[in-house]
């Protein structure tokens, strides 16, 4: 156990607790960035994957996580996103405008939809929200002029000056870039009121009222928030496939977004984060993990998905709080080291009341 | 010259993606286990120039990042001489760029999708009709070989790419003969209820119902007719064209049908024993498959399409670089092999085949070919 | 006469937390013990585990000879033992009716069931008021009132009460304690009473506990409890004058 | 005209019945155990495709069939319930709902890998010959839907109304710890609901079959119940009915009167209309949360 | 007679078919301690919403500070200046005392969401002067034990006491608790009481009260109102409401 004394009453939610987790990530940064230079374009464009979900992910946690309002149509301001900054570069805009207007345009439908959702709650708000996405995509079905319909469209990596973003490698940096930044505003939106009003919706909306806080305002920032990340990731998604059509951003693609919170961890930054890994590498793994199946069973079709649901519903059987859950665990036995009880995480019986 | 990536002594690695999980896995592990099935024949006869094909096939789920994924691991990873066969159209789109870069060429691409070809694209290379042609050709049909006196036509199309080919097929083919309003009625993936496409054809007085569907459609929308009883000629695209389509239908609703029909781009496997087929049954026999197999279109037409791969391996040469092997697949002058439509590309032609294979439904769970290879 | 309930070195923990540190009681049948503690030193954890919703990592509890220990919590009801749960524990959705008859769900008495309801209803005539009311919209009493009844529906042969007096008014305070002496005399229900209202508890039941942070430091008749010092300054607040004047310090329990 | 609109009414009152029959598996599981399902669908495939092996491979009658199937899907609810969902008990909701998107992947996979990844049809039993009143034409399949769904709803309704074991349901997702208390066992009701719903999922394959044809994707007809659900005020089982009905009816209607296009998504624009009017959806219960 | 503070005229709210309010009026003087006692079911925690604006009342008005809040948004309550407690604890249960408290802070709150985002400057210094006031209230409360557990956690009394500390932390001018003391025990009521005194005099709050515990009522307040199925049954001097025989019939009880 590590104890510090505080000089300072900010000190509770400085980004790093200690100066050697400070090392820890600084670390983990120079790794991240280095490792493009070894690991290949596949590996890379993998990574830049993962960041692109990485960023999809703080937003929905944002959303879900924090603000407890479940979203199954987050695919539809992936698209805005995408879309948008697919349209604005192929008029000949510069992506580093198109970019940001694709967060904010999709941050806009955001709160658009935010309004009406301020009415309906759980399971209500979950359905209708994945009506918005079939209706986001009969849109993009539709609307030929923007989004070349079923053709789907093309785009281009961008450039800064002298800078070149077209290979794998180069642009992992940039997206790997925008993930930090947004990790940061995550991390201030949580640590200050505004992150706290939204937990406070989420868990008691009469006392969060009476505290001072305007429900509405709280829950459509949310919801504003969660699309402003989601859209800007979108961009990104797009940009780093060149090509996106109307298969990218169907409800699987809405209800994979919220896997990725739950497996990764609610409520909980480093859950984001290790989310998106579990749902971009899982795919892989199991796909390189059949190589070295007899083939009987290897060569079997469904396999994938049955060990992909499989490990879905092992992780949540075993791990309800998520790998963020884990990973406290983990980092509790080390930090504990020689006094670490057994029994304590061991599971409490619980009992749920419905919510009412 | 130094030797191409992909190429060794003994071997020559293909790579392709396919949906071995997600919503058309059905369509992926046929495509793989056909093209196998005539890999394994080609490289238990000594493989080509001595050297055996070995076929990489990754799973894409139907999700095109992971297609690009797949592609990307496939060319930097395993090192693949060339792609073949990658399914769906939008998948294919996602990772073109990516190929290109690499200079990979794809023979042939798994999809109809005629806008890879059109204008050609150097790397890409389709066997399939396009969907445009086809709705052509069906029109062209109607009219001279049905001989349909102002007919009224409507389009029932699944809302895709593909069922956008058609239509626009199915127009301008009625543009050529003069036939004015026709019915556009799209219907998303997985629709169960085709009340209201079939009411409305009935209410306009169709007579002539091009469709652009899979096997489950066909039968649901003359069921649906049958229903409110109401007859009219069916024309189709080649994907409802298999004997499990007719299955469905059964003979009572077909008979209550002013006649089915279909765009055929691979010959028929119980009528016409081609030479290709010949060979498919045989390879089939011995792995020991069951009949619905057998007939499984998937299948078949991935061994077709593994046959034309092959053809333009081997006459690329012993010296196997990308660059021969486009100029090789340039030399395909009206290939047939017994069993796809025959395929002709050059410098600039990539969409492979132009001709389709009309073929009429009859009781008893039958196509029979109505035309030879017809063109416009 | 051996105890109808008893509990050996119950130790209990949430998580890491150990809460009881083995605690053993005895309740001899047809009397009204008492458990008194401060707020969080494991009264309700005591009675939890008795009811089976906490299984306990040490010790047993044993009931009519019978090790419960461990056994599903419905199966614990079905031989006779329910409790009013603390905290107002109703069935937020349904109607106070249905709520009441609920408590009656392992009985299959039909006739008696609907005698019973009236008889709760008797008691506590503000429900029969809000009879088809969901239940949520009572007021705070009056859901104390409801899982009460629904606890009575049961005909227990022990009743295990968390508190029943919380949020009640004073005058219904003393109605409800009526009610539980009334049951005691009438039905010889066995009744383990957890109360902060301490002054009631120690008359109306014969035996009680202190606990004391998951330790029973005091085990003794209610008459002698009554007359030690520290429970009268700490359970009772008995002193001479009121808040006003009074210096603010505390003096250090002893225990002895 | 006129005909063609009584016409498109009466079939969309059959769909609607059948996105209801879906509808009342959600929400039977809902209402005991507080989850939505995301695996709904696929049991329905499953039974569906049971049926199919019973019918098909054993050739028995077509009643012995359809009791059969619905005795394995009992079972095959309860081990669900048993094996992914008991551990769970009382963690948060969204695992839950996790757990069942895991649980319907395997399922749909599984069965692509047993019965192969073709359409297929079953003989036997119900057929598809149109019913004829006067001018209109109703299928049979979809009267037999239709009269099985109202029937099925009607008794679910009374049992989870007027019954103690029905109400002791809704007790048990509401407050669990209280229902234990009572000496509802918890875990049983969880089973049993599994269970039931399982076999409704059945009913709904069995029924859809003829229609739709056996396929390993038929479950996402799921997603088109989930509105029906809604709409009725997920709890409610008589809403399952009325939302199914008003969807299947405004779907049908959208398809001939609207553009194209707007007949997929008309179902979820009506919801979110009615949403935003009745929040809780047409027979559900406003929330009154006191404080 | 001091200044009124607070003045709710004619209050009434019916649900369904149950008067819960039928024109009640109540008169809080400017630093005084005043309960609300009634029987259960009585309308006191009715009364309780609407002045907070939980309910809308169907008719009645309701003054604070001279200006008539009867129709101000339930969020701008605080703004006014009240602050409250709720019967059934309604803490954030997902997050720690600290930040339950820190909530407290928000309707001082003077950054806007870009602020809060860079969390530069004025945004830090802002949050560094409310955990200030939070620790402060801690303290004052005697929570320190209990700062970073989460709420679910903690054992009930704890956690009545952190909602207590949650409503000083938004420095109301008047403090509506609905009954504090349930579920304490006498030790920890008698605590109680001193922080009642303690919260008048030091904070200056004016405090309503619903209470059960008629020794705590008769210990800390100045003045009593007394409801009954929804109607005023006696309103004065502790002494005068207590002997007064229909609050002994309807509440008390006689021995
Ligand atoms: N679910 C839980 N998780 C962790 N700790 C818990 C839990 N429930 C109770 N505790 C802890 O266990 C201890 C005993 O709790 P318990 O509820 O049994 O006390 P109590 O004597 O009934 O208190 P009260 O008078 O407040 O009802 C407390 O310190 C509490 O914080
Ligand atoms: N939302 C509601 N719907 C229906 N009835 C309600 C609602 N809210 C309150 N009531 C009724 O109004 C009456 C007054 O309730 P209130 O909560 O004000 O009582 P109280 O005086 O606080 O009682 P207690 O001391 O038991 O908390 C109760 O009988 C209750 O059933
Ligand atoms: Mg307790
Ligand atoms: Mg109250």
């Amino acid at each position: 156990m590590r104890f510090k004394k505080r000089r300072n009453y900010l000190e509770d939610i400085d980004l790093f607790k200690y100066r050697s987790t400070a090392v820890w990530y600084g670390i983990l940064l120079i790794i991240m960035l280095s490792l493009p230079l070894t690991v290949g374009t596949y590996w890379t464009s993998l990574m830049t994957l993962t960041a692109i979900y990485a960023i999809v992910a703080l937003g929905m946690n944002l959303l879900t996580g924090y603000a407890g309002q479940i979203s199954m149509g987050h695919a539809a301001f992936f698209a805005v996103g995408a879309y948008t900054s697919a349209y604005l570069t192929g008029i000949g805009v510069s992506f580093w405008v198109a970019l940001p207007a694709g967060g904010i345009l999709s941050a806009l439908l955001g709160i658009f939809i935010g309004l009406p959702a301020l009415r309906m709650k759980g399971l209500y708000l979950a359905i209708a929200t994945m009506g918005f996405g079939f209706i986001m995509e009969q849109v993009i079905n539709s609307w030929d002029y923007v989004t070349h319909g079923v053709n789907g469209r093309q785009l281009l990596r961008p450039t800064l000056g002298p800078i070149d973003f077209t290979s794998d490698k180069v642009y992992f940096y940039l997206v790997f870039f925008v993930l930090l930044v947004m990790l940061l505003l995550m991390k201030n939106i949580l640590r200050t009121p505004t992150g706290r009003a939204m937990t406070a919706v989420r868990d008691s909306e009469v006392a969060a009222e009476s505290m001072g806080v305007n429900l509405a305002v709280y829950k459509t920032a949310a919801f504003a928030v969660s699309a402003l990340y989601t859209g800007i990731a979108g961009s990104l998604f797009a940009h780093h496939m060149l090509f996106i059509g109307p298969e990218n951003f169907d409800v699987t693609v809405s209800i994979n977004f919220l896997i990725m919170i739950i497996i990764g961890g609610m409520g909980s930054v480093h859950g984001s984060i290790f989310g998106a890994i579990f749902m971009t590498l899982l795919p892989e793994m199991i796909a390189l993990g059949k190589d070295f199946l007899p083939s009987v069973i290897g060569q079997q079709s469904g396999l994938q998905g049955t060990v992909y649901g499989i490990l879905l519903v092992l992780f949540v059987l075993f791990e309800p709080l998520g790998i963020y859950g884990r990973w406290l665990k983990v980092k509790f036995f080390f930090e504990t080291f020689p006094f670490y009880k057994k029994d304590t995480f061991k599971r409490i019986r619980k009992y749920t009341k419905s919510e009412h | 010259a130094q030797a191409e990536d992909g190429v060794t002594n003994d071997e020559i690695r293909i790579g392709s993606t396919l949906d071995l999980s997600g919503p058309i896995a059905f369509m992926g592990i046929s495509v793989r286990d056909g093209a196998n099935m005539y890999f394994k024949y080609i490289n238990d006869k000594g493989g080509i120039h001595g050297r055996k094909i070995k076929l990489l096939a990754e799973d894409d789920g139907f999700q095109s990042p992971r297609t690009v994924q797949a592609a990307k691991k496939l060319v930097t990873k395993d090192k693949i001489f060339c792609m073949t066969m990658s399914l769906g159209s939008a998948n294919v789109f996602a990772m073109l760029p990516f190929l290109e870069e690499n200079k990979i060429p794809l023979l042939p691409a798994g999809t109809a999708n005629e806008a890879l070809a059109i204008p050609p694209r150097k790397y890409v290379f389709l066997i399939d009709t396009g969907y445009t042609i086809q709705g052509i050709l069906g029109v062209k049909y109607m009219m001279t070989t049905l001989k349909a006196k102002n007919p009224k036509v409507a389009v029932i199309y699944q809302e895709d790419v593909t069922g956008q080919q058609w239509l626009g097929g199915v127009k301008a083919g009625c543009a050529r003969y003069g036939i004015k309003d026709v019915l556009e009625l799209s219907f998303k993936r997985g629709s169960i209820d085709f009340g209201s496409q079939i009411s409305k054809c009935k209410q306009a007085g169709i007579t002539h119902i091009f469709t652009h569907t899979n096997v489950r459609e066909p039968a649901a929308i003359m069921k649906e007719a049958q229903r409110i009883q109401y007859k009219a000629v069916y024309i189709t695209n080649n994907a409802s064209q298999g004997p499990k389509v007719l299955e469905l239908i059964g003979n009572d609703t077909l008979a209550y049908t002013n006649g089915y029909f279909a765009m055929g781009i691979i010959n028929d496997i119980n009528t016409e024993d081609t030479k290709g087929y010949k060979l498919y049954k045989q390879e089939c026999k011995k792995a020991g498959l069951p009949k619905a197999e057998i007939e499984n279109t998937m299948r078949i037409w991935s061994f077709q399409a593994a046959m034309t791969l092959c053809e333009v391996l081997q006459r690329a040469g012993k010296d196997l670089t990308r660059d021969g092997f486009i100029k090789a697949a340039e030399t395909m002058k009206n290939y047939d092999n017994g069993i796809e439509v025959p395929t002709t590309w050059s410098s600039d032609r990539r969409d492979g085949g132009r001709a389709v294979k009309i073929y009429k439904a009859e009781k008893g769970n039958i196509w029979v070919p109505k035309t030879g290879w017809i063109s416009q | 006469m051996a105890p109808i309930l008893e509990t050996k070195n119950l130790e209990v923990s949430y998580g890491p937390v150990n809460v009881t540190k083995g605690i053993s009681i005895g309740i001899e049948e047809g009397k009204i013990v008492t458990i008194l503690g401060a707020n969080g030193s494991g009264k309700t954890t005591i009675l939890r585990t008795i009811s089976g919703i906490i299984v306990p990592d040490k010790g047993t509890v044993t009931y009519k000879g019978k090790a419960i220990q461990g056994m599903e919590p419905e199966e614990i009801v079905k031989m006779g033992i329910s409790q009013v749960p603390e905290g107002r524990e109703i069935f937020h959705d349904l109607s106070v009716y249905k709520n009441i008859l609920m408590g009656a769900f392992t009985r299959k008495d039909k006739k008696e069931v609907d005698k019973d309801i009236e008889r709760m209803y008797s008691y506590f005539p503000l429900l029969k008021e809000r009879a088809n009311q969901y239940a949520d919209t009572l007021s705070g009493g009056e859901q104390q009132m409801l899982v009460i009844a629904r606890a009575l529906m049961s005909r227990p042969a022990m009743l295990l009460l968390d508190e029943p007096s919380l949020g009640l008014a004073p005058a219904f305070v003393k109605k409800i304690f009526g009610i539980i002496r009334q049951i005691n005399e009438e039905e010889k229900t066995t009744i383990l009473l957890v109360e902060q209202n301490a002054k009631m508890a120690l008359e109306l039941a014969s035996h009680g506990f202190i606990l004391e942070v998951g330790r029973i430091v005091m085990d003794d008749s209610t008459e002698e409890l009554r007359k030690n010092p520290d429970v009268q300054e700490f359970y009772l607040g008995v002193r001479e004058e009121g808040i006003r004047g009074t210096r603010r310090w505390k003096k250090k329990k002893v225990w002895r | 005209m006129e005909l063609q609109l009584v016409q498109q009414i009466f079939s969309g009152i059959a769909i609607g019945s059948i996105y209801a029959l879906v509808a009342v598996g959600f929400i039977l599981i809902y209402k005991a155990t507080d989850v939505i399902s995301f695996a709904q669908g696929d049991i329905m495939m499953f039974g569906a495709f049971v049926a199919y092996t019973f019918l098909t491979f054993l050739h028995l009658p077509f009643i012995l069939a359809v009791v059969l199937t619905l005795a394995v899907m009992a079972v095959f609810g309860i081990l669900i319930e048993r094996v992914v969902l008991r551990p769970l008990v009382g963690e948060s909701v969204l695992s839950m709902l996790m757990v069942t998107v895991g649980v319907g992947m395997v399922i749909r996979n599984v069965a692509g890998m047993i019965w192969g990844y073709d359409t297929y049809q079953f003989g036997g039993g119900i057929s598809d010959v149109p019913v004829r009143l006067g001018e209109l034409a109703l299928s049979s399949v979809n009267l037999w839907i239709i009269g099985v769904t109202v029937v099925m709803v009607g008794a679910l309704f009374y049992f989870f109304n007027k019954t103690k074991m029905g109400i002791s349901m809704e007790a048990a997702s509401q407050n669990q710890l209280a229902a234990y208390l009572m000496g509802i066992g918890v875990k049983r009701v969880f089973s049993n609901i599994w269970a039931l719903s399982a076999v409704v999922a059945a009913v709904g394959g069995i029924l859809l079959a003829p229609i739709h044809f056996v396929n390993y994707n038929m479950g996402f007809i799921g997603l088109r119940a989930f509105p029906a659900a809604v709409l009725g005020g997920f709890g409610s089982i008589p809403g399952a009915i009325v939302g199914g009905i008003i969807i299947g009816v405004s779907e049908s209607l959208a398809g001939i009167y609207l553009p194209a296009g707007f007949k997929d998504i008309f179902a979820y624009i009506i919801l979110i209309l009615v949403l935003l009017i009745r929040p809780e959806g047409i027979f559900g219960v406003a929330e009154r949360k006191r404080v | 007679m001091g200044e009124t503070l607070l003045k709710a005229e004619n209050m009434s709210i019916r649900f369904g078919g149950v008067n819960a309010l039928q024109n009640v009026d109540i008169d809080v003087e400017k630093g005084s301690i005043h309960a609300l006692i009634g029987p259960n079911g009585a309308g006191k925690t009715t009364l309780l919403n609407c002045i907070s604006r939980v309910y809308k009342a169907d008719s009645g008005k309701v003054t604070f500070q001279g200006k008539d809040i009867t129709h101000i948004k339930p969020y701008k309550i605080v703004n006014e200046g009240i602050a409250r407690t709720f019967q059934n604890i309604e803490l954030f249960a997902n997050v720690s005392v600290m930040d339950n408290m820190l909530l407290g802070c928000h309707s001082r709150r003077k950054t806007g969401f870009f602020q809060d985002a860079l969390f530069w400057g004025k945004a830090r210094k802002q949050e560094n002067r409310f955990r200030t006031k939070v620790e402060e209230i801690i303290d004052f409360l005697d929570l320190q034990a209990y700062r970073m557990e989460r709420i679910n956690n903690v054992p009930y009394g704890v956690q009545k006491n952190v909602e207590l500390g949650r409503a000083l932390v938004m420095e109301p001018t008047l403090l509506l608790l609905d009954e504090p003391s349930s579920g304490l025990n006498v030790e920890e009521t008698q605590d109680l009481a001193f922080w009642l005194e303690d919260i008048r005099a030091d904070f200056g709050m004016t405090i309503l009260l619903i209470e059960h515990d008629m020794r705590l009522v008769m210990d800390v307040c100045d003045r009593i109102t007394a409801l009954n199925y929804g109607k005023l049954l006696a309103d004065g001097k502790p002494k005068d409401v207590v002997s007064h025989p229909d609050v002994v019939k309807a509440y008390l009880g006689e021995d």
